[in-house]
């Protein structure tokens, strides 16, 4: 496994260049996973993104740097502890380093004599294939593939000029990962909304949800999707349940600080019981807090967001592949059960790209709303299962009525005791049926383990590095429990693990282990101590092992 | 009349808003709508009460929040009439910023706002519109705040059909919702609507002495000149269309929409799903 | 004690009655409490109250009647069955009722005799002093404190033809509460925050809050307090916090669905840790729900409200005492943590009338922001405790810089895991000094109980009632822990009394069992069944007894 | 000059911003005003970090929700200088509903919104004043809805002070700041600032290209005039004060206000707070 780090100030092309480069190297047979650690500016800061690839799959970042591709000198100064002994830093001739792992080439020279000073970081992806023993021949169809026509000519002049410079230095690994896709998890909760029979979308730009939006913008006369910018979210939401009520498969997304906005509608979702998917892509808070960073500190407010009790299922996908499939399920269950459901993403998931195998949508099958019925239609009908039938307006004589007021099974406004208790009643039902379905969280690790990590969503990369370190040493046996579905609480597994374990240990983005107090909720089951990290940037592996052996954990 | 007819009401006996209710079934009768083609949007409050009253289908949704659902249910099925009925603190208080952007969208619905000129359901509070000096419960010394002009922002934002009806003048009402609603656009209606509990000053009488019908004289197709008839709300306040102008509506200009496509009616192609993911390779 | 029902339909003038025989009756000595059913319109419908009195403290309602003043016929068909067998109904001669137990007085007739088609319950207020021994000499004098000069002869006129129309009934207790105040919760919490300093008042109507901002509105001239109407809730919270900013001590109230649309300004009242109070009279959710009855189902929304971490307390004023003393406290609180502080009310304590001991503010402190600093100026310095010194702008030569980004000491934006990690640590480490002041839950019962009952809020009555009733009987004994402070939740007393309980069972006016919910993550202790009740109406004393002892709980 | 300065700013070189920021200082210095007596309110946005870089008291708020602070900020003190700094999409998107009724509530405040047409912070999305057919990554058809004018909502809400600036003509910004926080009341200024990332459309030189000053013979009191100004926004778009009346501010009407009394000197008597007990007694 490799690890490139390239780090300049916002606007030098960090990100044109890691798309390029991430996606060569997929085709060149890696699994990539590509993090981003972007300060919330246009311009200047300091900006970098880690690319990790390998033979096996890598699902998440390290420090462990082979290389650092440096844009401007800062670059260096901050990351030069990180990068192994061997390791190399690639930069322009005209940078102020005596850092003997440098190779210094005038890239900015080069770009001018191009024509086109921003190819800088593009010249030093040909550099990185030749280190790397890569053949440059491919990259042109590669380029075609996903670049503006226009952009592509001079990104493989900046390819092979860059190329030229340098020589090999490392194996070429044989990976197998070639006709893999390579994607966002923004991007695979997009695609996965899209793939879900997604009509409408509706929101407000956030990071760092925006690429979200941007991705399905981009396809929207293709697939026929309405996307609408709000004026706020409190419209976006509204606009997502009013398409919702007339048929459309809706979704909004954005951050906590827009989910704040947004959470009086959530419950109208709840009291009129409209399918509705709501995609929160994590960020510190509270407020505007740090706003192009990570975070898993929205959990319990997703939980209980809005006055009142009504049945939400809240789902954190946990890598870029889940992301796609769990969207899709977001949809489903959205439909059959006729409630909320929270993707409760976050910005490491967000805007780190990931190696997926191709998504395969055959199986798919995403409940519809019916368009006909027949005898006395009743919008809010008793039943066993507390779902009733589901018309949409328009499409049939029947008269669909819906209330944000209580209301009885015809839709209206109700002030009677028994009544209330009813369609309380009748709402809550669905969660024991929901209950049956939900997804059990993944177990990694030793069937023979000492310690239990428990962690969620995100966490779920780290954590399986991190099990991987734990158990390559002599002595304590570890495994990891990693949640996707986190409310309601999934806890067969949970419960039959929690028994063998001798101590339990939950991972989490957040300063007060909000995954850990659900489960005593709900379980009763306590953890003994928690590894916590609130800073804005997502632990790694290696950091959560040394966390766990070196007893340095809070809790 | 009994086809658009419901429930019992919940309004005080002489309240304004039964003559709007009377006016609607009646506007949409005389337009031939089938009350399964129509949706009518409310948020909370007196007037948010009506798609309770109707036999139509019908969206009770939050406070301040009807015209998000209304404009998102137009998109996703052109073929419904929608129509928005709320209040004035509804439209112009709670829900302000969603009354700007959706003139802008210009989506083709009817609004209707009972401007009763105070918050009914929570019994008097000064509304946007209500006077200076209106004098509640939260408001002893009397509201301080310039009272907004419905009919000059919405023209102001761009508005293509701004006309103000009068719940004590049926017939004319009847005649001008029939015209917002066949307006191809946003349309806004504001509508004198008598509270004869909370607002002692806005009566049927107040308004009777100053309201009158702009005559086919008037020419609504100039912006200065309907800008200064909405500024009119002196000893004589005109009722009418004081503002029409023809516009291309939202699902018009919208690429996904335009051509009269149903967004409900379309299905997602799963080789269109395949070729994006194999865009990702 | 006695309890007499007022019922008719909205716009019968009931409030008024009620609001005059209540005050009555507490001159004559009693302690009154008032229940209010009141249904969402202006006119018609059916709307009653329940006005119980005795010489005992009363603090909660039952439905068991000595009396109910019919105002209409349709009251009597509602009410005859709670009635108890030697009860009376009262009501106008033209009323079509066979009921024995019906006193028919022409009061409708008199009542336009008088000159006011509007008095009839005035008169009955006559009837019923007659009814209960008062002697109706002294109501002049009480009806001229509280009334507008122009009501009161008439007033006093229609009780007077009232009286002479009946024959005495009931013995006349001998109470000792005639000098105690008789209020509302909310007037008790809007008094509070007067008392408090209260210096700028924002809020937009939402029932049952809107009597808070009435009371101060009408107080705020004599009182100096800005009260303004916003354009909504996000307004007026943001309003409340640019006020505290600058040094007024401010509150905002509301009910659920307004305090949805504060979310995220609550956030930013967290991570720029300004003081700030927010009243939350509970109704029925989700959404609309039912907009002028009770529930307490926001508990854990307020609890986990808003993207973030942050440290917060949620207060649930118990009785009208409780409701005065709390939200002086509250502002206290919120000013020496600069954290924002929930008073968790809910309709039934908000809009019932209690008699309470005359408020005695001799003891009341409350702090205040600087206005003065030596030395450099740092807004958010890091403290011991984590609370740095608050300056408000403009009345020193300090700046005073906040941001809802995260930020340095300086209060000035920053994105670096160092400061954001001790940013948070500095604003959590608030609650442990926080934790060590909590209110433990008052404890009612046997000292040597079999079950405890666990309630919060405005269950502290019914829960009182119940376990009077509860150990009246021989056998099993009980306790109850009322909870004032919910979050964070005091837990030294709870675990203590936990400890000695053969079952503990939670009473609580929600569908899922909220603050057993909380107890369990916080504590382990795991209620054994429950009482729910959320169909919008208060449990009573009785129905608890009844539920408890007929082991129908459900949980 | 130094005495406003303060921190780098994280602003792209070229950008509009760094205009507006110097005239701001120099306003308040000309003003004779002292950092800790101003206040500079803002929301989230590139134009929103305009508090960070000015040595006075800064309250950094919430998205869109500059003004509801900055209103009570005043109204709790008065003898400080309010200023609101902000975007148009802070002010006119996700602020919408509080600009609208701000205007009615008249507080003495001056509103700087530095107008670049686009949402800057989150990468380039069309705001509320972009115009028709602006591309952006989600809306890559360009943008259907109307832009939004907000000089003329604003004469139309009744502000009593509405002004335009452009980031390029400093001198004449610098007094429009002047007059803005020296009018008695709500002050818009609406300020053109290049956005050299986004804004590919408004830039630099098409503002150059149309901007005019209005002259002394520009008479700013009629409101029909000011509201046909405001609507000039074609190949010239006046720069200066287009509408300009005096009006009671919300601090004047006040009853527990008016008469210059600050909110945050005031004292709760006790014996007051005794008397209020007995009432219910
Ligand atoms: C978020 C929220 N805030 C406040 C309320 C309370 N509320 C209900 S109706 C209403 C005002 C009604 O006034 P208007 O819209 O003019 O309608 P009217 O009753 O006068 O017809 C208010 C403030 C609410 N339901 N939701
Ligand atoms: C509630 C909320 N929604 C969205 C955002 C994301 N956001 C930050 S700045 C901004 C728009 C900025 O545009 P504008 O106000 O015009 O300022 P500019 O950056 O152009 O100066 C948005 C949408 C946020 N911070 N909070
Ligand atoms: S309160 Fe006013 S608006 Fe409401 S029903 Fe009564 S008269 Fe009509
Ligand atoms: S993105 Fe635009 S508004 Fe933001 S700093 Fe750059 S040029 Fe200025
Ligand atoms: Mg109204
Ligand atoms: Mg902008």
């Amino acid at each position: 496994m490799y690890n490139l780090l390239i780090g300049g100030a916002a606007g030098q092309g960090i990100d044109t260049t890691a798309a390029i480069l991430e996606k060569l190297m997929k085709r060149f047979g890696y699994s990539v996973f590509t993090y981003r650690d972007f300060m919330s500016r246009i311009r200047g800061g300091h900006n970098f993104i880690i690319m990790r690839f390998g033979t096996d799959e890598v699902l998440s970042h390290s420090y462990d740097l082979d290389g650092i591709i440096a844009l401007n000198e800062e670059t260096i100064s901050i990351h030069e502890h990180e990068l192994k002994e061997d390791g190399f830093i690639l930069c322009d001739s005209d940078m102020d380093t005596d850092d003997k792992r440098s190779i210094k080439i005038p890239m900015n020279d080069m770009a001018k004599e191009i024509g086109n000073s921003k190819v800088s970081g593009v010249i030093a992806i040909g550099v990185i294939l030749k280190l790397f023993g890569e053949n440059a021949d491919n990259v042109e169809e590669v380029l075609r593939g996903f670049l503006d026509e226009k952009h592509v000519d001079v990104n493989v002049k900046a390819i092979n000029e860059g190329y030229k410079t340098a020589d090999k230095r490392y194996e070429k690994l044989e990976g197998r990962f070639e006709n893999w896709m390579i994607l966002s998890g923004n991007q695979a909760v997009a695609l996965g909304a899209i793939a879900a029979g997604l009509r409408f979308y509706c929101a407000y730009p956030m990071s760092p949800a925006t690429p979200i939006m941007e991705y399905i913008a981009l396809k929207s006369h293709e697939m026929g999707v309405v996307v609408e910018q709000a004026e706020d979210e409190i419209a976006a939401i509204n606009m997502a349940i009013g398409a919702s009520y007339a048929g459309a498969k809706s979704m909004t997304s954005t951050s906590g600080g827009g989910f704040s906005l947004m959470v009086e509608a959530f419950g109208l979702a709840g009291i009129t019981e409209m399918p509705l998917v709501v995609v929160n892509v994590q960020r510190p808070g509270p407020a505007t807090g740090l706003p192009t960073r990570t975070e898993q500190a929205d959990l319990k407010f997703m939980v209980s967001a809005s006055q009142g009790e009504f049945p939400r299922m809240v789902i954190a996908p946990r890598t870029h592949k889940d992301a796609f499939y769990q969207t899709i399920r977001a949809f489903d269950i959205a439909e059959r059960y006729q409630i909320p459901v929270v993707i409760l993403s976050d910005q490491y998931l967000g805007d780190s790209s990931g190696t997926v195998e191709p998504f395969d949508i055959s199986g798919v099958e995403v409940a519809e709303p019916l368009r006909e019925f027949s005898g006395e239609y009743l919008r809010y009908r008793y039943t066993y299962s507390g779902v009733s039938p589901r018309l949409i307006p328009g499409k049939s004589e029947n008269i669909v009525a819906i209330d944000s007021d209580e209301h009885d099974e015809a839709g209206r406004i109700i002030e009677s005791a028994e009544i209330r208790t009813k369609m309380v009643d009748k709402r809550m039902k669905k969660l024991e049926m929901l209950k049956e379905e939900l997804i059990e969280p993944d177990f990694i690790g030793h069937d023979d383990f000492d310690t239990l990590l428990i962690g969620w969503g995100s966490m779920y990369g780290p954590l399986s590095e991190a099990i991987d370190m734990l158990n390559s040493a002599e002595g304590e046996r570890f495994a990891a429990l990693v949640f996707g579905d986190v409310f309601p609480l999934p806890d067969k597994v949970l419960k039959e693990k929690a028994e063998k374990a001798k101590n339990i240990i939950n991972v989490e983005q957040n300063a007060t282990g909000q995954l850990a107090g659900i489960i005593r909720e709900y379980t009763g089951i306590e953890c003994s101590s928690s590894v916590l990290k609130y800073d804005g940037r997502q632990i790694t592996g290696k950091q959560i092992t040394e966390k766990i052996l070196g007893g340095g954990s809070n809790g | 009349m009994a086809e658009y007819k419901t429930y019992e009401t919940a309004w005080c006996p002489g309240c304004g808003n039964f003559s709007i209710l009377e006016c609607l079934r009646t506007a949409l009768e005389e337009l031939e709508k089938d009350p399964h083609e129509v949706v009518v949007v409310a948020g909370i409050g007196q007037a948010a009460k009506i798609p309770q009253y109707i036999n139509a289908n019908a969206f009770s949704g939050l406070h301040g929040r009807a015209l998000p659902p209304a404009a998102a249910i137009k998109m996703a099925n052109e073929k419904l009439t929608v129509i928005v009925s709320t209040g004035d603190g509804d439209t112009y208080g709670e829900g302000g910023n969603h009354f700007i952007h959706n003139i802008r969208r210009n989506i083709d619905i009817a609004h209707f706002v009972h401007d009763n000129q105070v918050y009914g359901l929570t019994k008097g509070q000064a509304s946007p519109t209500s006077g200076q000096g209106f004098v509640s419960g939260v408001e002893p010394d009397g509201n301080n705040d310039e009272p907004l002009n419905p009919l000059l922002i919405a023209i102001a934002t761009g508005a293509g059909f701004v006309a103000r009806g009068f719940a004590g003048n049926p017939k004319h009402l009847v005649k001008l919702m029939k015209q917002a609603i066949e307006y191809k656009g946003y349309a806004l209606l504001d509508i004198y609507q008598p509270c004869v509990t909370f607002n002692k000053t806005n009566t049927y009488k107040w308004y009777n002495e100053r309201v009158y019908e702009l005559g086919d004289d008037y020419d609504p197709s100039n912006k200065i000149n309907a800008m200064e008839k909405a500024m009119e709300l002196g000893d004589k306040i005109p009722i009418g269309v004081v503002y029409q102008e023809a516009k291309r509506t939202f699902n018009e200009k919208n690429e996904v929409l335009k051509g009269g496509k149903v967004l409900v009616d379309k299905k997602t192609d799963p080789a269109a799903v395949n070729k994006l993911i194999k865009e990702f390779i």
